[in-house]
């Protein structure tokens, strides 16, 4: 059956197929961008959106992915920092995998204590993850960075155009996004979602709410490592500074911008991140002044996000009509 | 040994205002329950006022510093109270949160469109100066600093253990239920706060600009090294925030001394996850302090 | 002296109170009681102006509480101690008997009115510069209704007294309640241990879904089938 | 709402890709935005200036240049993004950034697509990759330090020295060049202090290279960091002769550092304060137009603008590849093309030299003490 939500789907995914067609490399490369922190964003919504608790970690995880899949797919070097040559369809899974250990090592801890510690043990993590990347150059080519990660090839497939390196990306995102899905739809998603309606009483159901956020935050890890994963042959080049805690900020921004619990809400807030300094050229140095303002009376004025804001649009101009409870649903999923 | 010495007197003096700013942060947690992200943005700026003051309004150093003053008590604390905090604490303190680190972002890239990019100059408040104590250079400026956080310090301890409106604020911050049952004007109280946090950041700003020189980014590392004095030193309590200011500003220099400078900034951060790991109130602060 | 009219009422949208409609006795101890989300607590938030009255009032000696703010109730006699902890924690014994005189012009008085508190509760002059965090839970629970009684009320509220204190503290409490009625002051308790509660009460008042059931002397409600029956019976052990 | 985006993109992507064809675009990718701004619109402006003086004068063979801004906030990925979409919006030469870090990222996509790219960085593996597209306004540390070994060995007859640098890729190149020269030449480094970019506590630092009881110390930190340096300097009373590259003595140092800069000696490739009439007016046309003072990036940013005019000329078209072949070996003599300011060479591997200057900071002045020979 074709419900009205899975043609809004279809017709997005449709979108995206086209999106890059006639368009030069750089609308392709930031389309590219788009789709990876995208995913990355979708991660961190999981410990933001669901489980409530804010995770400054996100850029460190995704250093984690793009170094761990440079030093697999880098060819082996004859001087100085080299890798081992894999396949990059060995090097993602591994990727994600330490991502996600990490997520857990880090996350156990910080979440045994109340507040918003997390938040606080996370923006360590990332600071140090900085420091480690910085000045551990026998392994990670130190502030130079590593350059030169091949992009993967399938044989019938060479990724090495940005072209086809942005459907490469797409078909990782749809898989991705149907995982996210699954997660979401199987009774740890459920649970997620009790967390998000009312935590005291999802503990009251009997749902473990620590062990929850735990895992949430611990699957967002794992999708910032796979992000990472991306950014490492789309980029070709890592350094430590892609990676400081701005960026783990501008992430947090962006699933807030977007929608915080929604399911969608983390692609548009990357949307805007990604693509409104494009909007606003003529805006020059006040790009940023602008975004921040923007977060901030978007915050005060409508605290879900654009896909909020979108909803009491649609409430509004329908005042007369009864909203349809499945596009509500639809929405927020 | 002269080392020793030169490297704990420079880390006291730094770390007495790492504890101005930790203090502010401690007294917006306690009176509004949330954590202010752009603290170290909160030091940054006033010293722009000051030299705004002075430079496009032509005002003489005193008038420009008083103007700075109250600049930054309007525009940080009544401003960011009133337009900030009141509509967003009913959201709960996530968005709060947020909305810091977005205002912590504003500011910086307001400051350098509006006044410049660049590293400013700024006055010396305390005149330059030093003796040689046996090998230790001791400055006039690192001594005054100490001892001008010191009387602050004090200064507000006292105001809030001795006058009764230091300690109708205690109460609201303590247990804001019960100051609201009392008939304690709470909301004022907790304006107060949002108050005194703006004259410790025009303070610390005064001070520590001379050295650092004003720059829009001049917050990001203060922000942060305050908020992990604060968490370290004990979040309910003043002279926690105090001692983790010192102490954060002491290792900070001894590390960079005897151990490593590559992992310098490390130090603070291992100690503050260590702080939260195993005593999460902090090493001054009482865990029964507050009903959360 | 407290009428209580068709008050409705609760916690944003939420209603709790469904047209409540009593008046105490004055000078005497009444009890509440009843099931848990009867709005025991709840109608005492409304009478001290912490609760979003929809519609009805709340006469006290003649003037309606309702839209007051907890300062102006607390001028025209009114009290409350809530259930659980209520003191600040880091001031000093002292400090907190100040605090229940905050609304007060004239210190002196404050000065003077928590000498003679302190002369009712000997204890509290003993430790009155220690921190309140210090003081035993007995003490400290004391020390709320000393300082409740500061301003020389007519009315006082209490919400569970003798929650998390030994049977001989509650007993004292009680002994403290029964005194300050015997001195002239209108008491209204919620008290989880009915039992006790209305046997050393004047009047009893049954709350259920936010309306009053019963209203009646504490001896014929400690009698009533009924309330035995739902309130009295196991309700002694609860907790 | 996404296809509306998209939309948008694409329009304004085909609204400037509708160039009038007697103009020639550029593409200026830099640092206007972030923690680099203020070498970013030093260069901008440099570039703009010389901009408006080719313009005016008609332009490059007939055509008028037309230049476009991409702001990189600082940030290198983002900056490989900005060069590919001016490579996309046909620029015919890139110039920026001034950051390393960028120049690295972006290089690469420059090179792919054959594009000549001007640079103010400074790190020394820009050079060293083998990019034929790519070439310098200042030259790279690897040339600028080993011009400070003499100086350290024969005037200052070092024998221990101490060693601050910024922990970025800036300052390590410097770093690693400076420890590979004193190697060279037998002086040992006894003291060998990083710091953070951005740093503003210099306190364990001076009163380290103090107990190392050294001769000289060179100092390799950004402008803001050297003048804290140098305010801390002298608060310990460090006695040692602070000598740098470039930044030390620059003027914003000066101006930040107040006196506490007197004594320190530098390597300047370029500086405002040179002795030279050209830059003293270029100096003063740019403190007309924009209000303030020109640093070296200012020069850097005039200087691309005006090698990019003189070796399209001299190819007498606009063909990249050319363009690159042309700059490679190539030499612009000063009398003949004033633009440059300073005779001006390339290398094959986009190497720039030129004379510099040994300079030192006397009564708050830049005082330029000795010439040093182009190399």
């Amino acid at each position: 059956m074709m419900t009205k939500r899975n043609m809004w789907l279809l017709a997005g995914l449709i979108a995206l197929i086209l999106a890059p067609l006639g368009q030069g490399n750089y609308v392709v490369y930031t389309l590219c961008s788009w789709l990876i922190f995208s995913m990355a964003a979708m991660g961190l919504n999981l410990t933001l959106g669901y489980a409530g608790q804010i995770s400054l970690a996100q850029s460190a995880f995704m250093a984690i992915g793009a170094y761990t899949t440079a030093l697999l797919t880098l060819p082996p070097a004859e001087d100085g920092v080299g890798g081992l040559g894999l396949h990059w369809l060995v090097a993602m899974p591994i990727s994600v995998f330490a991502a996600f250990v990490v997520g857990l090592i880090i996350g156990f801890p910080a979440l045994r204590v109340k507040g918003h510690f997390l938040a606080f043990v996370t923006l360590a993590f990332t600071t140090l993850t900085f420091l480690v990347l910085r000045n551990e150059d026998w392994l990670t080519g130190g502030t130079y960075g590593l350059v030169g990660m091949p992009r993967p090839d399938f044989g019938f497939f060479n990724t090495g155009k940005q072209l086809r390196f942005y459907y490469f990306t797409l078909a990782v995102f749809v898989v991705f996004c149907l995982l996210m899905w699954g997660i979401i739809r199987s009774p740890w998603g459920r649970a997620f979602k009790a967390l998000r309606e009312n935590s005291i009483r999802a503990e009251s159901l009997g749902v473990d709410t620590r062990r929850i956020t735990l895992l949430a935050f611990a699957i967002g890890s794992a999708a910032g490592g796979l992000a990472g994963s991306l950014v490492a042959p789309l980029v070709q080049f890592i350094e430590p500074g892609s990676f400081a805690l701005v960026h783990s900020l501008k992430m947090l921004l962006m699933v807030v911008v977007g929608g915080a619990g929604f399911f969608f809400g983390p692609v548009i807030g990357a949307g805007v991140v990604i693509l409104m300094p494009e909007f606003l050229r003529f805006t020059e140095g006040y790009y940023l002044m602008i975004y921040a303002a923007t977060v901030i009376v978007l915050i005060i004025f409508c605290p879900k996000g654009l896909i909020g804001l979108g909803e009491i649009i649609r409430n509004k101009l329908r005042k007369d009509k009864k909203v349809r409870g499945d596009m509500d649903k639809g929405a927020q999923l | 040994m002269e080392q020793f010495f030169q490297v704990l007197l420079s880390g006291l003096a730094t770390g007495s205002i790492y504890a101005l700013a930790a203090i502010g942060f401690t007294l917006i947690w306690q009176a509004a329950q949330t954590v202010n992200f752009a603290q170290g943005e909160f030091v940054m700026l006033p010293a722009f006022f000051l030299l705004a003051g002075m430079h496009f309004l032509g005002m003489p150093f005193w008038m420009a510093l008083i103007f700075g003053l109250l600049l930054a008590v309007f525009v940080l604390g009544f401003l960011f109270k009133r337009v900030l905090v009141d509509p967003l604490l009913k959201h709960g303190g996530l968005s709060l949160i947020i909305a810091t680190m977005a205002l912590a972002i504003l500011m910086k890239e307001s400051v350098k469109e509006f006044y410049s990019a660049e590293a400013q100059p700024f006055p010396e408040i305390v005149p330059n100066g030093s003796w040689d104590i046996s090998g230790v250079i001791v400055s006039l400026t690192d001594i005054s600093h100490l001892f001008i956080s010191a009387v602050i310090v004090i200064g507000l301890q006292l105001f809030l253990n001795r006058t009764r409106t230091g300690r109708c604020m205690q109460a609201t911050a303590q247990n804001p239920g019960v100051a609201e049952i009392l008939g304690v004007n709470v909301k004022r109280m907790v304006l107060y706060t949002f108050l005194i946090n703006g004259v410790l950041a025009a303070l610390a700003s005064f001070l520590i600009t001379p050295v650092y020189l004003a720059k829009f980014s001049n917050g990001e590392y203060l922000g942060l090294i305050a908020f992990i004095a604060a968490i370290v030193g004990g979040f309910n309590q003043i002279r926690g925030a105090l001692a983790g200011g010192l102490l954060i500003g002491v290792l900070d220099n001894m590390t960079a001394t005897y151990i490593t400078a590559e992992y310098r900034q490390a130090v603070p951060l291992l100690l503050l996850i260590a702080v939260i790991l195993f005593r999460p109130q902090g090493l001054l602060g009482t865990s029964e302090g507050r009903e959360a | 002296m407290l009428e209580i009219k068709d008050l409705y009422g609760g916690y944003g949208k939420i209603t709790i109170l469904n047209g409540v409609n009593c008046e105490i006795h004055t000078g005497a101890i009444t009890t509440v009681i009843g099931p848990n989300g009867a709005g025991k607590s709840t109608v005492f938030k409304a009478i001290f102006g912490l609760l979003n009255v929809h519609s009805g009032a709340i006469n006290f000696q003649g003037k309606n509480l309702v839209g007051m703010s907890p300062a102006q109730i607390i001028a025209e006699g009114v009290t409350y101690v809530p259930q659980g902890r209520n003191v600040v924690p880091q001031l000093s014994v002292y400090h907190n008997l100040e605090l229940g005189g905050i609304t007060a012009k004239d210190q002196s008085m404050v000065k003077r009115r928590i000498d003679e508190v302190m002369e009712i509760f000997p204890a509290l002059r003993e430790h009155q510069d220690r921190k309140a965090i210090d003081l035993s839970g007995g003490q400290q629970k004391q020390l709320e209704i000393a300082r409740a009684l500061l301003l020389d009320p007519k009315l006082m509220l209490i919400d569970e007294p003798s929650i998390g204190l030994s049977p001989n503290l509650v007993k004292e409490v009680f002994a403290t309640l029964q005194r300050l009625r015997d001195n002239g002051v209108t008491v209204l308790m919620v008290e989880q241990n009915a039992k006790a509660a209305l046997a050393m009460s004047d009047y009893g008042l049954v709350l259920e879904l936010g309306q009053v059931r019963m209203h009646d002397k504490a001896d014929v409600l400690l009698n009533d089938p009924r309330v035995g029956r739902l309130f009295l019976g196991g309700s002694m052990d609860e907790e | 709402m996404i296809k509306k985006l998209l939309g948008a993109t694409a329009l304004s992507v085909a609204m400037a890709s509708t160039a009038i064809a007697d103009t020639v675009k550029i593409g200026f990718v830099g640092e206007l935005s972030g923690g680099g701004a203020p070498a970013g619109t030093q260069y901008r402006d440099g570039a703009l200036l010389a901009v408006d003086e080719i313009n005016a004068a008609g332009g490059i063979l007939g055509k008028q240049i037309e230049v476009s801004l991409y702001d990189t906030q600082t940030d290198p990925q983002t900056s490989r993004a900005l060069v590919q979409k001016a490579i996309d919006e046909d620029a015919y030469v890139v110039w920026g950034t001034v950051y390393s870090s960028s120049t690295i990222v972006n290089m690469l996509v420059a090179q792919q697509n054959g594009v000549p790219q001007i640079v103010g960085a400074e790190a020394p593996n820009i050079t060293q990759k083998g990019n034929p597209y790519v070439f310098r306004t200042a030259y790279g540390a690897h040339r600028g330090v080993p011009a400070l070994t003499g100086y350290f060995r024969d005037t200052l007859k070092a024998k221990n020295v101490a060693v601050a640098w910024v922990n970025n890729e800036f300052g390590k190149g410097g770093h690693d060049v400076f420890i590979k020269e004193m190697a060279k030449v037998g002086i040992n480094v006894t003291a060998d202090i990083p710091s953070e970019a951005g740093a503003a506590d210099f306190a364990a630092d001076v009163s380290r290279i103090k107990e190392a009881n050294v001769d000289a110390v060179f100092v390799y930190l950004h402008e803001e960091e050297s003048a804290r340096f140098l305010r801390e300097a002298k608060k310990q009373n460090l006695q040692p002769k602070l000598v740098g590259e470039v930044t030390l003595t620059g003027q914003k140092v000066i101006d930040l550092a107040g006196d506490a800069a007197n004594g320190a000696v530098a390597h300047v490739g370029l500086t405002a304060e040179a002795n030279i009439e050209s830059i003293k007016e270029f100096g003063a046309k740019f403190e007309k137009k924009y209000g303030h003072k020109t640093d070296h990036n200012g020069i850097k940013g005039y200087v691309a603008a005006y090698a990019t005019k003189y070796v399209t000329e001299m190819n007498g078209s606009f063909d990249q590849e050319k363009f690159a072949q042309t700059m490679h070996g190539l030499t612009l003599d000063v009398a003949k093309y004033p633009g440059m300011l300073l005779t001006t060479s390339w290398d094959q591997d986009g190497e720039l030299s030129r004379e510099s200057f040994m300079v030192e900071v006397v009564d708050g002045k830049q005082v330029v003490t000795t010439t040093v020979a182009a190399n």
